[in-house]
């Protein structure tokens, strides 16, 4: 390529606001045609909403788009279809119960009538998929295929638009390695044939992998773009966060206890009936912190659901401290749990650890407002003794702002995270069920959540973590078990393996497979 | 934090909803040829110009008062209770079955006992829908409307078949006993100048009674931090170990409970006997007093106040300017509704606005 | 039960069911659209109203059909407005609607007719005439088919024949069409359409303009048609009857028509079998009157299997939280 | 009474009889709509109150309410129309329906072919079975096998209101082979008679005339003078009223049946003697009606 050639993409200036966040701040980026441009930053550093702004389905504050040089308005998504520029979403945006080619052909029909634009598509699909090896059933209905499929399913739609530049935001973080490789073979493949291509991860070993250059993102602002040939994970880390990070969290050796949970052919269902849980056993003694890796979706989340009370089982048993707890009818729930000495930080704050529109201190008694200490008498809350404690809490676990009386989602993404670990940490659990801890947390906010798990194991606390991030599982973990489809594929310790047999192993390929 | 002050959010905003409700109702009256002021002046003067009016006002109120409790309950726990009508009917049941069949020494007694009979009525309708809805699923908005239907066809066929006095024609009970009859406001403070026959009586103090109730029961129990938790989020609620049925439920049964209620005061307060419609549509009053009062006890008691003088004072103007039918009432509370329910973000997000514009000037 | 009453009861059975399938279908394009919508019997109402005023005052039925149907899309675009404009609550909406209706139709007719919240008696050339299918009356003659042909199929006012060819239509609009397709993917995730490049709201707005159409011929339908005239509160539940309707039908066309019918029959029979003796104990009247609502409960129940309802449904599309 | 003002029945005969009063005597009066039982009371509080002298109250069911009120006021007088209060200052008024109901029962059973009528009552309450039972004996009285199919609309007040019900039941009626059809329903008749001229078959008016409402279809109407009793207790002064209870029979030509150029030409001469005998004998008292208010039970099914 020549310098005379314009950008395929130059950003000038964008801002983007949500009310009180300033999501984008006065960014510029210029992307050459033919390349694969990586953006990296942390969560809620704004790389959705840049992308979101480029595809026309959030309206900029502020800045100019142009393409090919050419200044392009962008109000709509229409507009951005035009302009050739396709996205993969961070969040799937496909019809659960429609095929394949019906997805694909969603706005970019043909005619009136359904008929002909069908029959195109499905040759189409025909020839991408076998030009691309993006192989996929143009009949099945999407809520049936794997997601990684579904995947393939968003980029088809993209290349049938005629897509020229294709942005794909965080396409990695539902893969296993394996469909990941794949996923960059296609990203090279299209490359090729000219097509200019932004990806955003948080995964640093891809940027290094497949990019040609790299910009970093912060509190909304681009801090830099570098050649990635050039750069290091480390130096992108610190630009990431504006300070060293040391990528290893560094613990004391685990000095296991006795046995303090003891699963046996645990078996569950999601709420559609289908089996997530098939015959799960595991152990965890006191004092160790036991990790559990897997591809999201592989029944990690039923298996914290199970065990915090959330679902019902449908086979097999489970005992804390010896005892048997039931696990179906009226008795299996989050407080006979809680009762048990199991605490549960949930996967998602927003949804199941918080309610959004309570005050800090009125979430600070989630769960344990049956505790007699929050009991004025039989009839009443002692809500002054639980505002008490909550300011207490805030302040062993800093949280910004420390104010009790702040609602809960008006404290950012990982202060909210900082409340619920507080909540439950500070009830000094004999087993702490922790998922995703630091899933949308800022990584000041990462060491000090990882610090507070190893200081509860060192009490000599037992500790389940699940976390899709394998950096996070083999930095915290004494013991690794990896899942996939409702299974224990095995059983690793993090001196004695790497992220290539891990991720073999998601993929649920055994070491005689492999 | 927040978007604006907390009292735009619980007075300014729920005012200016009702502002443009009166203002399109007004345009409706000027479209009939009426003068909307004129109006206005009669309502006002006609509700609480005098002893009179206020008897009628309060007395409408005390209904409201009930009603609207009774939807906030459940709105609480996102229940969309629009069966008050129903409930209240089979509440005004409860109250007759309790006065005819047992022979109270008191009205004391009989107030206390038709309270339990009413709650308990009330309560049994709005069991059904509740407990589709926990189970089932299925849509409790519907349900609802479906079994205020069915509530008034048993009514009849109970006041025709079962209750009718013989030998009178009119589908009705017999009057319940002179010991069963409430004080009202003349028995109860003849000094306020209030006439003899004033509807307004002892059910009104029943009534504030039922929003302090209400008040301690959602913000100061664990069950109604519960049925609060519930509401914001179903997932979290399972997440803390909260039961949804028991919470669908137990909100149901006490919003049936109290739209139940409301029967001492119509049909044992006023009427004295239990006719065919009982509720006069006040059941659909308590989602409008709900939305205005935010369902807030406090503030259903002052939207319950505001719909009682609309009442009152569309019957007055029923009265003075024949050409304004009674409908005129439903269509201010629909208006209402419509406004503070429906349009609500209309005005609340240009007062956002303007109150982040303000804060960033500042 | 002879034939011939037989005949009778299915024949005013189609009556009573029109207006249910009308409706029916019209909450089927606004809640395939994902917009909820419990305002069906305010905007049957309101269109009941201005069709028959309309019809009785220029005396040409057709012109009232046209009223009711613009009064009806009125009411369809302030739903739309309060819900997909300003992301309101479609249940509070609906209600809202409901109660509009209910006053309006009556404080504008005391002011138009002062009849007490009716409207005149409507002459024959303001009502829809019962057309005869051809042959009708030759074929009266042949035995069974003869009567089915001329009682039953025949006879109806064109709106009757009018509403049950809108279901195919419907049919054929929903998965053979570009419109279709677009319709029905809003309903289950509008971000999906929206990022596709088009309109949510333009497509909801079509949704919930075309279920005011349809309610508007049912009101015509009930005070042009079946009735010489509206009278207050004529819709009488009907609204939500097709509501339950259409849930029976997990909002799919040809089911609707079947759940219509059930609900007409269920109509006619409370009115024509007022009191019939089952087992010797005679059902008391209220009972068969409140019948179509405790079979709607019943089936609510989801006695007749799951019903999952299009998954966006109810909920305004917001694309910043 | 509930069923709305202008129901072209029972309540606009009363309007009827007050407006006649208003424009020959100039005086003026104020009037309520009732939509529901429970303002009954303070409708005729606000009436008493606002000096209103007499009170006139058309319908049955608002005897109940008015027993409360009346005691309040001793010096206004009130006057009930088929209800019975039994109070110093109230005059209550009765109409023998079932007299009136004969005799259009025996108009029916003479017009009738298919020796089949129908009747259609508004709501299901013992007054209106009076008309239904009265009905009955008239068309027997001239037809001994007749077939009568007997409907009631509802139960509740709006069966005073719901054309389309009475039209599907008049045509139910037809169906069976009914072709003549009385209708005692309110408003509700209004749907039946417009279905009876639909079907092209007789229908029976009521209370006011109705026969100019479809000419050539309403064979005559039960006339029930409301109108009558409405302007006399208006055009008397007030304390000459007489409070108690006053029958209006045939004999006081409280009721009838219409007779008017509209359905001059569906009654025949043979026909109007046979009634006016049956009149007189009535009034002679040589024929008694049985009235079902008197034992809820009729001779005739
Ligand atoms: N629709 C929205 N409404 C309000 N605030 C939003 C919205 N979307 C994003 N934000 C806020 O804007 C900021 C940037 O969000 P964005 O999703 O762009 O971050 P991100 O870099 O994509 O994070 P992640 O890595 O989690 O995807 C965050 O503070 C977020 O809370
Ligand atoms: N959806 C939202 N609604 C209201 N305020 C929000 C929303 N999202 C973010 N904010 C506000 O914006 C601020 C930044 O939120 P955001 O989630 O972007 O933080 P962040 O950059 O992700 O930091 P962290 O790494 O701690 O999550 C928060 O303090 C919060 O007050
Ligand atoms: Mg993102
Ligand atoms: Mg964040």
């Amino acid at each position: 390529m020549t310098d005379t050639e314009p950008y395929a993409i130059e950003l000038k200036g964008i801002s983007k606001a949500f009310g009180p966040v300033q999501a984008n701040k006065d960014i510029s980026l210029h992307v050459r045609k033919g390349a694969i441009h990586g953006i990296v930053g942390e969560n809620g550093a704004g790389k959705s909403t840049l992308m979101s702004i480029l595809y026309g389905f959030y309206k900029a504050d502020a800045g100019e788009i142009l393409i090919n040089g050419q200044p392009t308005p962008i109000p709509d998504s229409q507009a951005a279809i035009r302009a050739g520029i396709g996205m993969v979403h961070q969040h799937f945006k496909l019809v659960e119960n429609f095929t394949v080619v019906e997805n694909v052909i969603l706005g970019a029909e043909d005619g009136a009538l359904l008929q002909p634009s069908i029959t195109k598509a499905r040759r189409i699909l025909k020839e991408l998929s076998d030009e691309y090896e993006l192989h996929v059933d143009p009949d099945s209905v999407i809520e049936e295929i794997s997601v990684g499929h579904q995947q393939r399913v968003e980029i088809l739609k993209q290349l049938y638009r005629h897509a020229d530049i294709l942005i794909l935001d965080e396409p990695t973080g539902v893969l296993t390695p394996a469909e990941a490789d794949h996923l960059f073979r296609i990203l090279n493949g299209l490359k090729e044939q000219g097509k200019t291509i932004i990806l955003i991860t948080h995964k640093l070993r891809e940027i290094m992998e497949v990019t040609d250059t790299v910009s970093v993102m912060r509190r909304g602002e681009m801090t830099a773009t570098v050649q990635t040939a050039d750069t290091s994970p480390e130096e992108l880390a610190e630009l990431m966060v504006g300070r060293k990070v040391l990528l290893r969290v560094d613990k004391a050796p685990a000095n296991p206890g006795e046995v303090v949970l003891d699963i046996k052919d645990l078996r569950a269902n999601d709420d559609q009936k289908v089996e997530r849980l098939k015959g799960i056993s595991l152990q965890i003694r006191a004092g160790e912190i036991l990790g559990i890796a897997g591809v999201a979706g592989n029944g990690q989340s039923e298996l914290l659901e199970v065990l915090g009370g959330m679902i019902a089982a449908t086979g097999g048993s489970i005992a804390v401290n010896g005892e048997q707890i039931d696990l179906t009818g009226t008795s299996s729930d989050g407080q006979s749990r809680r009762a048990r000495g199991i605490a549960h930080v949930p996967e998602d704050r927003q949804r199941e650890g918080l309610i959004m529109p309570f005050m800090a201190w009125e979430n600070m008694g989630f769960g344990y407002h049956h505790d007699p200490k929050y009991q004025k008498n039989r009839l009443f809350m002692d809500n002054a003794a639980l505002k008490q404690d909550t300011a207490e809490k805030m302040e062993r676990f800093d949280v910004r702002p420390p104010n009790p009386f702040l609602e809960a989602k008006n404290f950012s993404g990982g202060n909210q995270q900082k409340i619920v670990v507080a909540r439950e940490i500070e009830r000094n659990p004999d087993l702490l069920l922790i998922g995703q801890p630091t899933r949308g947390v800022d990584i000041g906010a990462i060491e000090f959540i990882h610090k507070q798990i190893i200081a509860l194991r060192d009490e000599g606390k037992a500790i389940l973590l699940v976390s899709v991030e394998l950096d996070e599982i083999m930095s915290l973990s004494d013991r690794i078990a990896v899942m996939f489809d409702g299974h224990i594929m095995g059983e690793r310790l993090p001196s004695e393996t790497d992220e290539g047999e891990l991720g073999l192993l998601m993929a649920g390929v055994t070491k005689g497979a492999a | 934090m927040d978007k604006m002050p907390r009292w735009a959010d619980v007075a300014l905003i729920p005012f200016i909803n009702l502002l443009l409700a009166l203002v399109v109702s007004g345009l409706v009256v000027l479209y009939i040829g009426e003068s909307p002021l004129e109006a206005m002046a009669i309502m006002v003067r006609g509700s609480v110009g005098s002893a009179y009016g206020w008897g009628y006002t309060l007395y409408y109120a005390t209904n409201f008062i009930f009603t609207g409790l009774a939807v906030a309950v459940a709105f609480h726990a996102r229940m969309f209770n629009i069966g008050g009508e129903g409930q209240a009917a089979l509440g005004g049941l409860g109250v007759a079955v309790v006065c005819l069949s047992i022979p109270w020494p008191h009205w004391s007694l009989a107030l206390i006992g038709a309270i339990v009979g009413a709650a308990a009525f009330g309560a049994a309708w709005a069991a059904i829908p509740a407990y589709l809805q926990a189970k089932r699923g299925s849509h409790i908005v519907i349900t609802t409307i479906m079994f205020n239907f069915i509530a008034s066809a048993l009514l009849v066929y109970l006041l025709v078949n079962v209750f009718r006095v013989p030998g009178s024609m009119a589908p009705e009970t017999a009057r319940f006993a002179e010991a069963t009859h409430l004080p009202n406001a003349y028995d109860v403070a003849p000094w306020l100048g209030f006439s003899r026959s004033t509807p307004l009586n002892v059910s009104f103090v029943v009534a504030l009674l039922a929003c302090i109730g209400v008040w301690l029961l959602i913000w100061k129990t664990r069950l109604g931090y519960e049925i609060r938790a519930y509401g914001h989020s179903q997932s979290a609620a399972v997440y803390a170990g909260i039961n949804p049925v028991r919470i669908i439920m137990i909100s149901m049964l006490i919003s049936g409970g109290l739209s139940g209620m409301m029967a001492i005061n119509g049909v044992m307060g006023e009427a004295e006997r239990l006719v065919i419609d009982p509720v006069q549509g006040a059941g659909f009053v308590g989602i409008a007093v709900a939305l205005m009062g935010r369902s807030h006890p406090i503030g259903v008691f002052l939207a319950a106040l505001l719909f009682g003088m609309l009442y009152q004072g569309g019957a007055e103007l029923e009265f003075e300017m024949p050409a304004v039918s009674r409908e005129m009432l439903l269509v201010i509370q629909a208006l209402v509704i419509l406004f503070t329910g429906a349009l609500d973000n209309m005005v609340r997000t240009p007062v956002e606005r303007l109150f982040l514009a303000m804060r960033k000037g500042s | 039960m002879d034939f011939a009453t037989l005949i009778q009861l299915l024949d005013s059975s189609i009556r009573l069911a029109t207006p249910l399938l009308l409706a029916c279908l019209a909450g089927l394009y606004s809640e395939r659209a994902g917009i909820f919508d419990i305002g069906l019997e305010g905007k049957i109402l309101i269109s009941a109203f201005f069709s028959a005023s309309i019809a009785f005052t220029t005396g040409n039925v057709w012109l009232g059909l046209l009223a009711g149907i613009a009064s009806s899309m009125v009411f369809a675009l302030l739903h739309g407005v309060a819900s997909i404009t300003f992301r309101g609550n479609q249940l509070i909406s609906g209600v809202a609607i409901n109660f509009l209706a209910a006053g309006m139709t009556v404080v504008v007719s005391d002011s138009w007719f002062s009849l007490g919240g009716r409207t005149p008696q409507l002459e024959t050339s303001g009502r829809f005439q019962n057309i005869t299918l051809p042959f009708a009356e030759q074929l009266q003659g042949v035995p069974i088919l003869g009567p089915i042909y001329h009682d039953l199929i025949s006879g109806h006012s064109i709106l009757v024949y009018a509403a049950f060819l809108i279901v195919p239509l419907t049919w054929w609009l929903l998965y053979r069409t570009r419109f279709g397709l677009r319709l029905r993917a809003v309903g289950e995730n509008p971000a999906a359409v929206d990022t596709a490049g088009i309109s949510v709201v333009r497509m909801r707005f079509t949704a919930v303009l075309i279920c005011g159409v349809l309610c508007g011929i049912a009101g015509a339908y009930l005070s042009t048609s079946l009735s010489a005239g509206f009278v207050r509160e004529m819709s009488a539940g009907r609204g939500f009857i097709a509501l339950a309707a259409l849930i029976f039908a997990k909002w799919r066309p040809w089911y609707a028509l079947m759940a219509c019918l059930l609900f007409g029959l269920l109509d006619a029979t409370g009115s024509l079998f007022q009191n019939i003796r089952l087992l010797g104990i005679s059902v008391p009247v209220q009972f068969m009157q409140a019948l179509p609502y405790i079979l709607t409960v019943v089936i609510l129940a989801g006695f007749v299997g799951k019903a999952i309802p299009p998954r966006a449904g109810g909920e305004p599309y917001v694309k910043e939280r | 009474d509930l069923g709305g003002k202008f129901d072209r029945s029972f309540n606009e005969a009363a309007f009827n009889g007050a407006e006649q009063w208003a424009e020959e005597t100039g005086g003026s009066y104020r009037e309520i709509e009732l939509q529901s039982d429970a303002q009954r009371e303070q409708a005729m509080r606000r009436l008493a109150e606002a000096g209103a002298n007499p009170v006139v109250m058309a319908g049955f069911s608002q005897a109940s309410s008015l027993e409360v009120v009346a005691p309040d006021y001793p010096d206004t007088t009130f006057v009930i129309i088929d209800g019975v209060v039994d109070a110093p200052n109230v005059r209550s008024v009765i109409f023998s329906e079932h007299e009136g109901s004969y005799l259009v029962g025996m108009l029916a059973g003479l017009a009738s072919e298919t020796g089949t009528v129908g009747f259609v009552g508004g709501m299901d309450i013992p007054l209106i079975s009076r008309f239904g039972c009265g009905y009955a004996q008239g068309v027997r009285a001239v037809n001994p096998d007749a077939v009568i199919i007997q409907n009631m609309t509802g139960t509740t007040p709006a069966a005073w209101n719901d054309p389309v019900r009475g039209g599907e039941l008049t045509r139910a009626q037809v169906a069976q082979g009914a072709d003549v059809v009385f209708a005692a329903a309110g408003g509700t008749g209004l749907g039946v008679l417009q279905t009876a001229e639909d079907e092209g078959i007789l229908s029976i008016g009521v209370d006011s005339n109705q026969n100019y409402l479809h000419p050539g279809s309403v064979l005559t109407s039960m006339l029930k003078r409301v109108d009558v009793a409405v302007y006399d207790a208006f055009s008397t002064p007030v304390d000459e009223i007489e409070t108690g209870i006053h029958i209006f029979g045939l004999a006081e030509d409280g009721v009838g049946y219409a007779l008017d150029e509209n359905n001059a030409d569906l009654i025949t001469e043979d026909m109007i003697a046979q009634v006016d005998a049956a009149r007189a004998a009535i009034i002679a008292g040589e024929i008694s009606v049985h009235n079902y208010t008197e034992d809820g039970m009729c001779p005739v099914e």
